[in-house]
């Protein structure tokens, strides 16, 4: 009883960090109308500038977080304003031409990975973050780190909530993710408003980056594995859905875990493919029946 | 108010419309007519900026639009509302005319034009909180036309505001149109919907492949029964709907 | 201005060959294509017969990859599954079961064409990015079950798998690995030539200009989807064996990573997607260039990534496109100057 | 059909622009070597070997002759290094390979070069079937995995206990290793592993692993994996809670300098075996960790830089030894003599943990160099780690061998 309380409370401080990055995903998805394959980059990038603030700029853990949020949402603007707008202009669908976006994105992440590599170095870095003692449940060790990782988690999504449905910033890029020539209309500076999207969602995955370093260190090959258990998060939770994001990343992460625990431990990164493809193939919407855009 | 000369716009490579030219004198309504795929909907997708203009000339007051982007044609006035099935389904219909209001940072004018949307359709305050989406689809017809006005317009352009309605409806949202019109504000009426739109236009253009065909004030348009039954396909069966 | 009449010289020759007989131009190209070792390592050395045989490998992946993504319109980036279950087949029954390679080849095609069906099936309900993704999880999904499987080679890889061998002739060097799998992939090329020009390859390019209006003419998308998953898988399929085969014989599970998938994604872009000569251009090209940029290794992938990156923004036609846009100008000013030539 | 034939003379052209590399030369020795450049150590060793040879060139060269030493990244894959090892020997005509790092490519080179005729020598390669597969062009500088099991395996049994867990990450190394000490657990103490995990390479996440080892009350935890993969999961060991009293023991690349900076204080009580300790009292090894400290800016050098520097002086000492014509013709005759020599290193006495000899057959007893593994286990922390050396073993020269 004691271990499966484990294993959920394992699931969850992992699944948070993989609907951190769906949430980045699904923005990006309803505001561009792509699926962004370079992502896991971004927000390996997020945890490397991360941890240049803790460490060398030493400031404190919460603002290391909130700068490489702003840094990495302002490269994230570029890279969308100098590569992607080109082809986004170009018509969203997925026919020949929009497999452009897939290959590009592909592509992008090669790039990113080797400037990383070029500036910070091939090792893993220790992402040390003094938290203190953790807290004890019976047997169970709950260290402070999972709780901050979780609260962090929350105020992401909450602040996000906040600015997507109380400020009118958060309406014009509600109103550019529905319809862009509508928005368009209405005065919405659409170009702006795709760039602000992606920026946002750069800064939430450089959030994720920074929330996992402590716990699995900051290395730049760390983007790939994140990402294919962020796109199941996305799936799983319903393409384009914000909390659906979140609850589809604690699923695959409570689900990986009891899969690697009574299962088979050896396969444990299969089983966020398999409900990745289980969920594509029987309920491309999602699980949990939120609307959602899905592509012809 | 606006003048649009010469104007040559289309999709990719095709052109669509060839050598346009309308005018519409401020305060006035008028209306352009034709049936379907004769290029009135590129015409306003050229007037807000939505397509390229390949040549010729968009003038609002005086000075060249053509070509600006969308968001700053807004800024200047042209407001142009969609037909009723473009609403943010997955918005609420307050948001939805928030929507409208983006341009605008005075709390008091919105909230007074707000005021004034939902004296213009009611129907839109007792749902302000309800999702765009269950609306009926006259309801959804208003709500863009709300939204519309939200952004404190000097002119709107309406596209097909009578498109699948039922004629009560169709005379609801007419008789505010007319009502909107004399608070001031400029209204160009891009309708299939001959006899109605001639009933309320002071002017009108009847365009066919991309050229404007005959144009002349309502009254001697609407007098012309050649006109309607040569050239506009659709007439038929919305002649039968005025009737029924 | 030499090298185009030479090149139109020698299309024309072959245009009458194919007249002839359709098969001709193969077998002449087989002949042609004979000696090259011998060419090869005459003018630079035995290294380079080894990367002809690499290329030969790579132009079964990419044109198989260029089957399904540039005829018939499926976004898939799970080839390399494909490619890592062809290679663990023929190794498997090889050293485990003792077959030859003229058993393991075919049983190769199989298995993968049967995995070709896995990734085909979740195309009938997902389009773009979702079967991007389906395809990736299915892909990695292979290669992280062959890593944590002792018996699929494990981290330890498979090795010890024996050169093919015919009447008593063992494949055991480049030169002779060159004449098995040269001809190999010119019948791959040759296939996907009939493949297009068949019905099938119209069905599958009418699938990717418009999938409803095809269904709508009648024809079976879901059944051509399939066929077009299934014979890339195929050539996936084969090209694993002839990998898993060729001098050391030894496989590993990250031969087949997603690094490789973006080596393809590269090879069919920089060729042309959906261009018929597309994949073979690209592989020739990226292994050439792969090769000559070794020394050059902390900046290799930045080459790759932001080529790729540039390709798909201002050439995402690639180089067959370019071909492509050549021939037809230069078919129009040769009707020209003929239509010229008839009044004067 | 016009397209086919304008697709052969582009490919004609195309072959036509490549460079020719340089051709024999007399008088220099070409060396290839090919290892996993991306990394930070990886990048720091090859970077020491080319040193090296650049010093040894400096001082007069090798009986007259120059070293040319070309070095090509195989990212630890297997297809590239042997590419890589192919352009070594049909396009740069080397006497002699050096590569690679990764067991899982040293693999498939063996039976490149050994049918090719080129000696290959191995910097840090364990896995044992490197030297079983009997190819007699092949040497191994680094202590081979299945003498490490031996050594952990006793001391485990004897003063731990037997009751062991093992994670085991999917590199060729690292499998080796988990594989070899179970093995010697079952022949030296009849015990069973008390739970096997295989995991990825790069795998970031051990906690349920480590939740079921913790319900298993075992006496130690194996973790066999490369270093950061290693480190990850000794701190997440103790966030799942399995405290200090169960000991863990790594496998050989424990060694490498990632381990304690990313474990930091999880790493302390970890001991596992390998060719050389920085803790070394020896006065050779103070003055090789100061230079590596000087030079390469490293705090301690691993094992890892200990067996390449023993290899360049190995290499060297082979090279004075062979009778080099190296003129065009020779180019065989050479690689054979160059082979013979190093066969012919006998009590070669330097870095490593205990003397390295070869000798001509193609065997394992010929061809593993060293067969003296050390245990080790480490004092401190961080970047400024500190390690202590338990024991000095040297195995003999049959073990673990069917």
């Amino acid at each position: 009883m004691e271990a499966l309380l484990g294993f959920l409370i394992f699931g969850v401080t992992i699944g948070v960090v993989y609907g951190i990055v769906a949430l980045g995903i699904s923005l990006i998805y309803t505001g561009l109308d792509i699926v962004h394959f370079a992502h896991g980059e971004i927000y390996m990038f997020g945890a490397f500038l991360g941890l240049v603030f803790a460490h060398q700029y030493n400031v404190p853990y919460w603002l290391a977080i909130l700068c490489a949020m702003i840094v990495t949402g302002l490269l994230g603007i570029v890279i969308e304003r100098v590569f992607y707008r080109r082809l986004t202009r170009a018509g969203g669908g997925y026919t020949v031409a929009g497999m452009g976006m897939i290959i590009c994105g592909f592509g992008m992440s090669v790039v990113l990975q080797n400037i990383a590599f070029l500036i910070w170095g091939a090792d893993a870095e220790p992402f040390p973050v003094n938290f203190g003692m953790p807290y004890q449940i019976g047997e169970i060790f709950l260290p402070k780190s999972y709780v901050a990782t979780a609260v962090a988690a929350l105020v992401l999504m909450g602040g996000l909530h906040v600015f997507l449905k109380k400020t009118k910033i958060g309406l014009a890029v509600r109103a550019v993710a529905q319809n862009k020539d509508i928005a368009f209309l209405m005065g919405i500076n659409v170009p702006l408003m795709i760039s602000l999207i992606f920026g946002v969602a750069c800064a939430i995955a450089a959030a994720a980056g920074v929330l996992i370093g402590p716990m699995q260190s900051v290395q730049v090959e760390m983007g790939y594995l994140m990402l294919m258990k962020a796109f199941a998060a996305a799936v799983v939770g319903g393409f384009g859905s914000l909390p659906g994001a979140i609850l589809g990343g604690l699923l695959v992460g409570i689900f990986e875990n009891l899969g690697a625990a009574y299962i088979s431990g050896s396969h444990k990164d299969i089983y966020a493919f398999l409900l990745l493809i289980l969920v594509l193939m029987f309920r491309p919407q999602g699980l949990f029946g939120v609307e959602a855009k899905v592509k012809a | 108010m606006l003048e649009v000369r010469d104007l040559q716009t289309g999709y990719g490579r095709i052109k669509i419309l060839d050598g346009v030219n309308v005018s519409v004198a401020g305060g006035s309504i008028v209306t352009v007519l034709g049936g379907n795929g004769t290029g009135k909907s590129t015409l306003l997708k050229a007037l807000s900026g939505l397509i390229p203009v390949w040549d010729g000339e968009i003038l609002f007051d005086g000075e060249s639009i053509a070509n600006l982007r969308p968001d700053r044609i807004v800024n200047r006035g042209l407001i142009q509302v969609t037909q009723g099935k473009e609403a943010y389904p997955a918005m609420t219909v307050e948001e939805n005319l928030m929507v409208g209001a983006f341009t605008r940072s005075d709390k008091q004018g919105i909230r007074r034009d707000l005021d004034k949307v939902y004296d213009y359709f009611p129907a839109l305050q007792e749902r302000r909180r309800q999702l765009s989406g269950t609306l009926s689809g006259g309801e959804v017809q208003m709500l863009v036309i709300g939204r519309g006005l939200m952004a404190n317009p000097r002119m709107l352009m309406l596209d097909e505001p009578s498109a699948a309605l039922a004629p009560q409806v169709v005379l609801n949202i007419f008789a505010n149109v007319y009502r909107i019109s004399q608070s001031g504000v400029t209204i160009l009426l891009v309708e299939q919907n001959v006899r109605m739109a001639l009933l309320l236009a002071g002017y009108g253009y009847i365009i066919r492949d991309g050229r404007v065909l005959i144009e002349g004030p309502a009254e001697e348009l609407s007098g012309d029964e050649s006109v309607k039954l040569s050239y506009l396909g659709g007439t038929v069966a919305s002649r039968e709907q005025m009737s029924s | 201005m030499n090298l185009v009449v030479t090149l139109q010289g020698v299309g024309g020759f072959f245009g009458r060959m194919e007249r002839t007989h359709p098969l001709l131009p193969w077998l002449l190209a087989i002949v042609a294509l004979l000696p090259l070792p011998l060419i090869l390592s005459g003018l630079f050395n035995d290294y380079y017969v080894y990367l002809a045989n690499r290329i030969c490998i790579f132009i079964m992946l990419s044109v198989g990859l260029n089957i399904v993504k540039g005829f018939c319109g499926q976004v898939t980036v799970g080839h390399v599954g494909l490619y890592a279950i062809g290679a663990v087949t023929a190794a498997i029954l090889s050293t485990n079961f003792g077959f030859s390679f003229w058993m393991t080849l075919p049983a190769a095609i199989f298995i993968a064409g049967l995995a070709g069906v896995v990734v085909g099936v979740p195309s009938f309900r997902l389009e773009g990015a979702y079967l991007a993704l389906a395809t990736l999880g299915l892909g990695e999904s292979v290669r992280i079950m062959i890593s944590v499987t002792p018996y699929l080679g494990s981290s330890t890889g498979l090795g010890g798998i024996p050169a093919p061998s015919a009447f008593g002739f063992t494949f055991d060097n480049f030169t002779r690995y060159y004449y098995l799998v040269m001809p190999i992939a010119l019948v791959g090329i040759y296939l996907s030539f009939a493949i297009l020009r068949s019905a099938t390859g119209r069905a599958f390019q009418a699938i990717r200009e418009d999938t409803i209006a095809a269904a709508a003419a009648g024809i079976n998308v879901r059944k051509y989807k399939l066929l077009a998953f299934v014979i890339s898988a195929m050539y996936a399929g084969c090209a694993g064996a002839m990998f898993a085969h060729m001098r050391p014989g030894y496989i590993h599970h990250n031969n087949f990573t997603i690094i490789e998938m973006v080596t393809l994604l590269l090879m069919i872009v920089l060729g042309g997607i959906g261009h018929v000569w597309g994949g073979v251009i690209g592989a020739i090209i990226v292994t050439i260039i792969y090769d000559q940029t070794k020394d050059f290794y902390f900046y290799q992938p930045l080459l790759f990534g932001s080529s790729m990156v540039l390709l798909v923004i201002f050439m995402p036609q690639g180089i067959g496109g370019l071909i492509d846009r050549y021939i037809v100008t230069q078919r129009f000013i040769d009707a020209r100057r003929e239509a010229g030539d008839g009044t004067s | 059909m016009k397209m086919f034939s304008r697709g052969l003379v582009s490919t004609a052209l195309i072959a036509g622009v490549l460079v020719v590399h340089t051709s024999a030369v007399a008088g220099t020795i070409r060396i290839g070597a090919t290892m996993r450049m991306i990394s930070e150590n990886g990048q720091k060793y090859g970077q020491m070997v080319a040193d090296e040879f650049d010093l040894i060139n400096k001082n007069g060269g090798i009986n007259g002759n120059t070293i040319e030493l070309s070095l090509l990244n195989d990212e630890c894959k297997s297809d590239k290094g042997v590419a890589n090892a192919n352009k070594f020997i049909h396009e740069q005509k080397v006497h002699l390979i050096i590569g690679s790092t990764c067991s899982s490519v040293s693999l498939p080179i063996v039976d490149v070069t050994a049918q090719a005729r080129v000696p290959q020598i191995i910097p840090h390669s364990t896995n044992a079937k490197i030297t079983q597969k009997g190819s007699a062009w092949v040497f191994r500088v680094p202590v081979s995995g299945r003498y490490y099991a031996g050594v952990n395996a006793k001391y485990t049994g004897e003063n731990i206990g037997t009751k062991i867990a093992y994670i085991c990450a999917a590199d060729a190394a690292s499998q080796n290793d988990c594989d070899a000490m179970q093995d010697q657990m079952r022949r030296q103490f009849n015990a069973e592993p008390a739970y096997v995990a295989q995991v990825q390479e790069k795998e970031v996440d051990f906690r349920t692993h480590m939740l079921k080892i913790k319900s298993a009350n075992v006496d130690g935890i194996m973790i066999a994996a490369l270093a950061e993969t290693m480190s990850r999961a000794l701190l997440q060991s103790y966030e799942a809670g399995i405290g200090k009293s169960v000991r863990r023991i790594g496998s050989s690349s424990a060694s490498n300098a990632p381990v304690p900076k990313i474990a930091g204080d999880a790493v302390l009580g970890v001991f596992y075996t390998a060719a050389y300790a920085a803790a070394d009292k020896r006065p050779i090894a103070q003055l090789f960790n100061q230079m590596v400290r000087d030079k390469y800016g490293i705090h301690a050098p691993d094992h890892d830089f200990s067996q390449a520097y023993d290899l360049v002086r190995i290499v060297e000492i082979a090279l004075h030894r062979a009778n080099l014509n190296l003129s065009d013709g020779s180019l065989a005759a050479d690689r054979t003599a160059i082979r013979d020599a190093i066969a012919s290193v006998d009590g070669y006495r330097g870095l490593a943990s205990g003397p390295i000899s070869f000798c001509a057959a193609p065997t394992p007893q010929c061809r593993d160099g060293n067969k003296t593994p050390v245990l080790i286990h480490y004092t401190k922390g961080g970047e400024e780690f500190e390690t202590e050396v338990l024991a000095r073993v040297p195995m003999p020269i049959n073990f673990g061998l069917e």
